[in-house]
């Protein structure tokens, strides 16, 4: 846990309980909106969880709990014109683009007013408007998607820049090696995120990467790289605007961002693999409980504000998932609507159970 | 001996006997020691035999699969488990390219021992990249040989085949079959790859199926005989590769008409090979054309509406007899609706 | 107006034309540009468009075959070039996993009009890897266009209409069609994708065929018109997903038997799909099994010899249409030899 | 070329034609006997483009010429219970492992004889028991079967080495980034070796990698790694002998060997991107004329020596060919003998004109 000890400069309060020093004023009021912003986030997971405990979810449901502050600081750094491609632990990203919990929820419900239509699910938010180019559930799989996003930009000489995130294990498949080249080559203006959360499923760094400090990975493109404290969402924003900098003007970058992942990989792991200690560890790194009481040791937030954001947030994902749940299903008959983009000749439009030629008039009884 | 047990554990024992008994298995995967698998099948086996002998993978498909021919070459036993099969087309090139074909195309100086174990199925809202059946990729390919079983007493013995076999094996598992129970035979008794079973005797139609849909059609043919009075013959493919033509044909042969199960998609999936091998080899004994239920040709939806949709349903079964019977006009009177 | 070219003109010349057309189109692959194609198709477009539209790329097919699918989601029109078609298992994951799905998992949000244009095709001796024919795996795929034309005109026609579609389209080559000739009309005319097309009409029997194949079936169905007066029906398939069933069907039951040629290995290859098509929907007009002609089952040997072996001739193709004439009871008393 | 002049630190005549430091008489008696191989592999690749043009030769044929002097450092560098992973241009790896030419010829010829029984041809050269373990055509498929290979060695317990080679443009792809990965992070007993000879077919280094000095690339996985002056076969053996001794301790190394394609990237490439100048300088740095003059300044070898070394390579190769003409071509009904290694029940050895099933009799004629 090396790189916790060299996070975050000033400002939270360290383990001995002194307290570092002071926020700016913009840094004060920009804290707040981001820890509102992370609670929106936690508030929104724990309701899924429960969905998915109530069998509105299926599928696989991956939650932020734990990274609200890296997502939180990641996209406040992006402009609204920028592009986001992500993975399957996105639910949290969405929101922080702008989409409505309500319609992200609906998604996760599997329900028409859901970003995807309910076609994609908890792993497969998209939404055109507000560039979030997906949420892809093949580990690495978004990656040479995004880079794909960063030469369309490039080769129209345009000023959008591509985000593109991953986990930890993400970093061992061979698209991450293949992206990172061509990005560098051709000088796309990308920057690739690693949100180390230390775990896979339930597989360290140590055990998946040879070199366990990823960002170090860049060297072998000549790309530019950082490693920041994803528990501070301020140092997460600094970091990543620095980031985001660099690749409008032609740099592809890579940025680490270490953090936690508090529960499971999934909501239906128990995660038993982790000691109690570990477990233990967790709670004291939980970005809501640090970034909260830090807002309040600064003066910026009193046990009434805190109590009210809480409460303002539960109501979000409230709302969230009572619209979803009052979403129509997907109607059956438009089962054939998304294969195509184009319409074809000869498309087979058969359910299951239907022959694929009209049944022959039935023959006579024989003898 | 018997023991009942489900198809997982069935898979763990084996797992473990075979461990025991040659020290040139070992088991290679994502996730399947610390976790102890996704789905749980080697469960206990990291804490057994340590991480020498169960070794959890960085998520690199074609790096770890590839390793794994790599150590069969030298005479390992590697049994890897690709999470679920959507994940194996990463690691495609390695297994058709060089799996198999290193026997082959070195003029028969290496072999390549080597399982992989991997699931399909859909049915669980996983999306379209989660949800494949794609067993035709490598089915379809001379060199590699692909196993699939739908009993917990298959699942044993065809991994057992599998494991001591000297040739690349894709053993095809399938989620919705994990908990399934059955007799468990005790002791050691490979099956034998590339031959089907006839695991239930009928003279009105011919119902073929593999791993999850053997495992329907002989369900469906149990309730048809129950509650219709009608005589069944299932088929269960167990290897896709080789595939069992004579099985297959001999008993169209004696009922005259048949019914594919299959949950890949229709257009060039297995079953179009099953229904072009009947129609050729029992030309002249076929009263119907081979009717072929399969999923309905789209990227998989998540939404649980859409989803059942896309899927073959067990009602959609019994309704491909009934409409096959009526074709042959077989469909006795008692049982008409 | 016409103009006699190769295959490889036909190529190049409606590559250069779209590029002319739409600023969006641009090329991507390995070798394209300073090399000029490893199969010349792209010559001096390099040097007329430019590094930015004429782009070469490590080797790293997953990379650039999923960096275009990107690109195409923002709205070029990347033609991608996989230098043959048994690269393409690297990207397979993207192509089957991504650029197939992500019209249909997002809901209809954003299209992917990307073409992969790649070579197939055995006989070259370059052995078991590099050799193989493996369409299936993308013709397989909901989601995916695949067309595969067999003359320079439909090479012309069918390029065009992929690189305006707004779909991924695999565009099926052939190396043994490069150097082939024939007419293409000039001006604008972009092929319907997901249409077959009868090349010849005749009465005796249906050869169908695509790509290689498809130019195989007409070579031999001339020669048995001049040498037996036989009246032999072609059907190129041109499209192999979406698959024009309707053609196919109508073709048989005019002819009431047919032999199906391809490249890939039999069991589980396209000829299935085409032959369980014909048996269902000719059911009561097919007078004899339908044949197939395709590779022996094995990992495609070096040696001249063995490689010969392992492929379908001219001559098998010649003797299974004698031996489904034979069956059918038509072959004429003539042309018995 | 930068890496030109840091190369091989004594020995090699300098570019202004004065005399380096002389050699110690055992590398004197080395470098005679790395002369004489690399003749023999010249004159090998010579006859073997002859026997191309002669149509005896099918498929892709790539040579080993301008590479001769790699080749022999790093075979010569390893023990006999060693393995040999390569690619495509493989020709003098087989013979530098102990395989005679006449069955590596056979084998570019496709017959019985051939190290693969004429079943692989130029591209898959494979003989278990000199432990060359192929030959391989797709580019990086050898990566991960190498390091699988070393896996099982070091399961065992026992000390050989694994080598695999690569050229410079299979750096890019993503079985390098996977299998480098598992070798460092399973302390596994193999060397990587680039023969980095600036192109793939006609892509430079500079247009394929983003970070061109390639051995810099080990860092992604904390893996020791060297860069050396291939042309100089014992640069080339001594840097060789490093990295297999840390090998066999169980670190893997990534090897650079910077050396030069003489001709195209296989027979049939007359190579047209070339500059004039380029293929003029390429002359200069061919190795056989280079480590030829250095071993007539340093006095161990003269006219007449070098003449009669020509002669007796020139028969090697002419003996392989006429052995290869000699050799039968496989038999026809051996083409169902190598699909499996387990016999299978129903395996379909059914020729491509046969009928899946055997013919129905004859229908009596309709009317
Ligand atoms: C190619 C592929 N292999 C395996 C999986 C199964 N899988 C899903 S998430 C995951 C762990 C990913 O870890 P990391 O990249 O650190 O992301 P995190 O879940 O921690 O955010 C695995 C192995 C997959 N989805 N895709
Ligand atoms: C996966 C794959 N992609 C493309 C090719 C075609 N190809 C064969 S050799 C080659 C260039 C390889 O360059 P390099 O790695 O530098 O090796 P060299 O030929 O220079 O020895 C290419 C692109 C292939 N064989 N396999
Ligand atoms: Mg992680
Ligand atoms: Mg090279």
């Amino acid at each position: 846990m090396s790189e916790r000890t060299r996070s975050a400069k000033k400002g939270s309060p360290s383990a001995d309980g002194s307290v570092p020093p002071g926020l700016t004023d913009e840094e004060g009021r920009r804290l707040l909106d981001f820890y509102r912003r992370m609670v929106v986030i936690r508030r929104f997971e724990e309701r899924a969880a429960r969905g998915y405990t109530q069998a509105l979810i299926g599928g696989y449901c991956h939650l932020n709990l734990g990274e609200e502050a890296a997502v939180v600081g990641l996209v406040a750094a992006l402009d609204e014109r920028d592009y986001l491609f992500t993975n399957y632990r996105e639910h949290g990203y969405a929101i922080e683009r702008g989409i409505s919990p309500e319609r992200v929820m609906a998604e996760l419900y599997g329900r028409v007013d859901g970003v995807s239509k309910g076609w994609g699910g908890s792993m497969h938010l998209f939404d055109v408007d507000h560039r979030l180019l997906g949420g892809y559930g093949i580990v690495g799989g978004q990656l040479p998607l995004a880079t794909g996003a960063a030469l369309a930009i490039s080769y129209r000489g345009s000023d959008e820049v591509v985000m593109c995130t991953m986990g930890d294990g993400t970093t061992n498949i061979g698209a991450f090696h293949e992206s990172l080249n061509l990005a560098a080559l051709w000088h796309l203006p990308i920057v690739y995120v690693i949100i180390n959360n230390r775990l896979g499923m339930g597989t360290t760094v140590e055990k998946s990467s040879a070199e366990p400090e990823l960002a170090r990975r860049a060297a072998s493109y000549r790309m530019a790289s950082a490693r920041v404290d994803g528990l501070d969402p301020l140092a997460t924003y600094e970091a990543t605007r620095a980031a985001v900098a660099a690749a409008r003007a032609g740099a592809p970058f890579l940025l680490e961002v270490v953090s936690e992942r508090l529960r499971g990989h999934s909501v239906v792991d128990p995660a038993k693999y982790r000691t109690a200690e570990e477990v233990e560890a967790l709670t004291s790194h939980d970005p809501i409980h640090t970034v909260g009481a830090r807002l309040m040791v600064e003066g910026l937030l009193d046990a009434a504000g805190l109590a009210a954001l809480d409460e303002e947030a539960k109501a979000i994902a409230e709302r969230a998932s009572a619209f979803a749940e009052s979403s129509p299903h997907p109607d059956p008959s438009t089962l054939f609507d998304y294969t195509y983009a184009t319409p074809v000749a000869n498309d087979l439009h058969r359910l299951p159970g239907e022959p694929l030629f009209a049944a022959r008039p039935r023959p006579t009884e024989v003898a | 001996m018997m023991a009942v047990m489900t198809f997982r554990q069935a898979l763990h024992d084996t797992l473990r006997d075979e461990m025991h008994r040659d020290e040139n298995v070992v088991l290679m995967g994502e996730e399947i020691g610390v976790f102890e698998g996704s789905y749980k099948i080697t469960a206990g086996l990291l804490s057994e035999f340590g991480e020498r002998r169960v070794r959890d993978t960085p998520i690199a498909e074609e790096g770890f699969t590839g390793a794994a021919i790599g150590a069969a070459m030298l005479g390992l036993r590697p049994v890897v488990e690709i999470m679920t099969i959507n994940f194996s087309l990463l690691a495609l090139d390695q297994i058709v390219n060089h799996a198999a074909k290193i026997y082959g195309m070195f003029g028969g100086q290496a072999r390549v021992p080597l399982v992989i174990r991997t699931p399909g199925g859909g049915g669980q809202q996983l999306g379209a990249t989660h949800s494949q059946n794609i067993e035709l990729y490598y089915a379809f390919v001379p060199g590699m040989k692909v196993v699939a079983p739908s009993t917990p007493a298959d699942a044993k013995a065809l991994l057992l085949a599998a494991i001591r076999d000297d040739d690349p094996v894709l053993f095809l598992e399938n989620l919705a079959l994990y908990n399934t129970k059955g007799d468990v035979p005790d002791g050691d008794a490979p099956a034998e790859i590339g031959r089907a079973a006839v695991t239930r005797r009928g003279s009105d139609l011919t119902l073929i199926g593999y791993s999850r849909t053997a495992f329907v059609a002989n369900q469906v043919a149990q309730e048809l005989a129950e509650t219709e009075g009608l005589d069944i013959e299932v088929v269960d493919l167990r290897s896709l590769r080789p595939l069992d033509r004579t099985t297959i044909v001999e008993s169209v042969k004696r009922t005259s008409c048949a019914v594919v199960l299959e949950d890949d998609w229709l257009t060039y999936g297995i079953g179009a090979e099953v229904a072009a091998t009947i129609s050729d080899g029992a030309f002249d004994y076929l009263d119907a054309p081979v009717r072929r239920v399969a999923m309905a040709e789209v990227p998989l939806p998540y939404s649980k509406v859409l989803e059942t949709a896309a899927l073959p349903s067990h009602e959609d079964v019994i309704n491909a007899v009934y409409q096959t019977l009526d074709a042959v006009g077989r469909r006795r009177p008692a049982a008409r609706r």
